[in-house]
């Protein structure tokens, strides 16, 4: 499964994207954001305050509920400020 | 009756007006033409910034802007819609977007360019960074932003302030 | 803080986008530019027409824009507002009326370029007259435009659908 | 008293203005109007509907209930349709 990152999650991870495993356990993209905060300092810091992160699906806009099964790509990003 | 419809994304600067000429040339059937500029400031928050930067996620901002100008042609008899959106760095007094909307009648084209503009604020894939003394910050995303773009959900539209 | 104001009547064209201009250039706390521009339409009520001519109350028009134009500023944080209304004769596809307003933040104006439309639209000193078929006969006035009008008074702004 | 019309009451009244000795009698804007439509065919049928007809003493829009004492110039027209 390919991951993105966008703004300061990107910066706080380090990386603007990369390719995971996700063990079977984790379901739902608030699983994801959990599981992935356990991965290192990196992440902790990213994803520190899951309730401010926005999380899209193959490019649609999801909830932290929506599940993550057979997804291609997952970003995770800050509230947007576009306009 | 055709609808001209145009989503760009681009580094480059764009003309304005030139734009909005696109909407209108050769046909009589348009009344009302509004064009919304939005331009880099040189302050933020009350600070001076240096320059703005724009992150976006290619691919999404543009299929989800589409989607929202067909939204917007579904709500309101228009007869043309353009969106562009830049992306990169901008020193203030550069355009960062235009929205225009061109109608038989002025409250459709006011309607629809306010909607896509509340919607490039608060959903489409975009991430701002300043300079201010040198330093780099992200902006926040504003509440009074999120509560201007709630006001086109359910149904009808809300009073604003 | 400069506010720019201008209120215009004129039988010649205007040049919207050039009007549009004057208020952003060489300054960098504008961040909304709303420019709202009024076309001569080749259809009137369904029918087609050969021309519009602008009658008005010279004198009275301009005095009362003004008004209208400081209005505005009051209500809103605005750094710039232009109105340039014409008169006389004019073919489908001319540019009749443009009302360009700046601000730092959209929603002073996108709401103060509404607010002033509505304004011009219903209680201006301006008559209009289309010829259609050869004959000519006078627009009657609109309860749709005298209805967005109205969501100005009372204080705050109104839903106007 | 200076009287201006517009429009259609311009074009049935037959001339863009004229100036007029008001009798005593007629004290505001409504019983201007009445007066008026008395005066002749041509006046009779631009004042027929007074209430579709809206006023301005000295450049300043009116009601019908409105005193003309110390009007310099009174204006009859059709409602406004600008912009």
């Amino acid at each position: 499964m390919k991951l993105r990152y966008f703004a300061w999650v990107r910066e706080r991870v380090g990386k603007p994207e990369e390719d995971i495993e996700v063990p079977p356990g984790v379901t739902t993209v608030g699983e994801l954001m959990a599981w992935l905060a356990a991965r290192g300092e990196e992440y902790a810091h990213a994803f520190a305050n899951p309730q401010v992160i926005r999380a899209a699906i193959d490019r649609t806009h999801v909830e932290p509920q929506t599940p993550i099964k057979g997804a291609g790509e997952i970003a995770f990003f800050p509230p947007m400020t576009g306009g | 009756m055709t609808v001209l419809s145009t989503v760009r994304l681009q580094r480059e600067p764009f003309d304005a007006a030139a734009e909005a000429a696109k909407l209108t040339r050769g046909r009589s059937d348009v009344g009302a033409l509004v064009t919304f500029t939005g331009i880099c400031r040189g302050d933020e928050a009350g600070e001076p910034i240096a320059a703005l930067t724009l992150e976006h996620y290619p691919g999404m901002v543009e299929a989800e802007i589409e989607r929202h100008v067909q939204e917007a042609k579904e709500r309101w008899p228009l007869l043309g819609v353009t969106v562009i959106h830049r992306y990169g760095r901008m020193v203030p007094g550069e355009d960062i977007v235009v929205v225009v909307t061109t109608s038989s009648h002025r409250a459709a084209a006011f309607a629809a360019a306010e909607f896509l503009m509340d919607y490039l604020k608060t959903r489409a894939p975009f991430w701002k960074q300043v300079e201010k003394a040198g330093e780099k910050t992200w902006v926040e995303a504003k509440a009074t932003d999120d509560a201007a773009a709630g006001r086109w959900n359910a149904g009808g539209r809300q009073a604003a302030e």
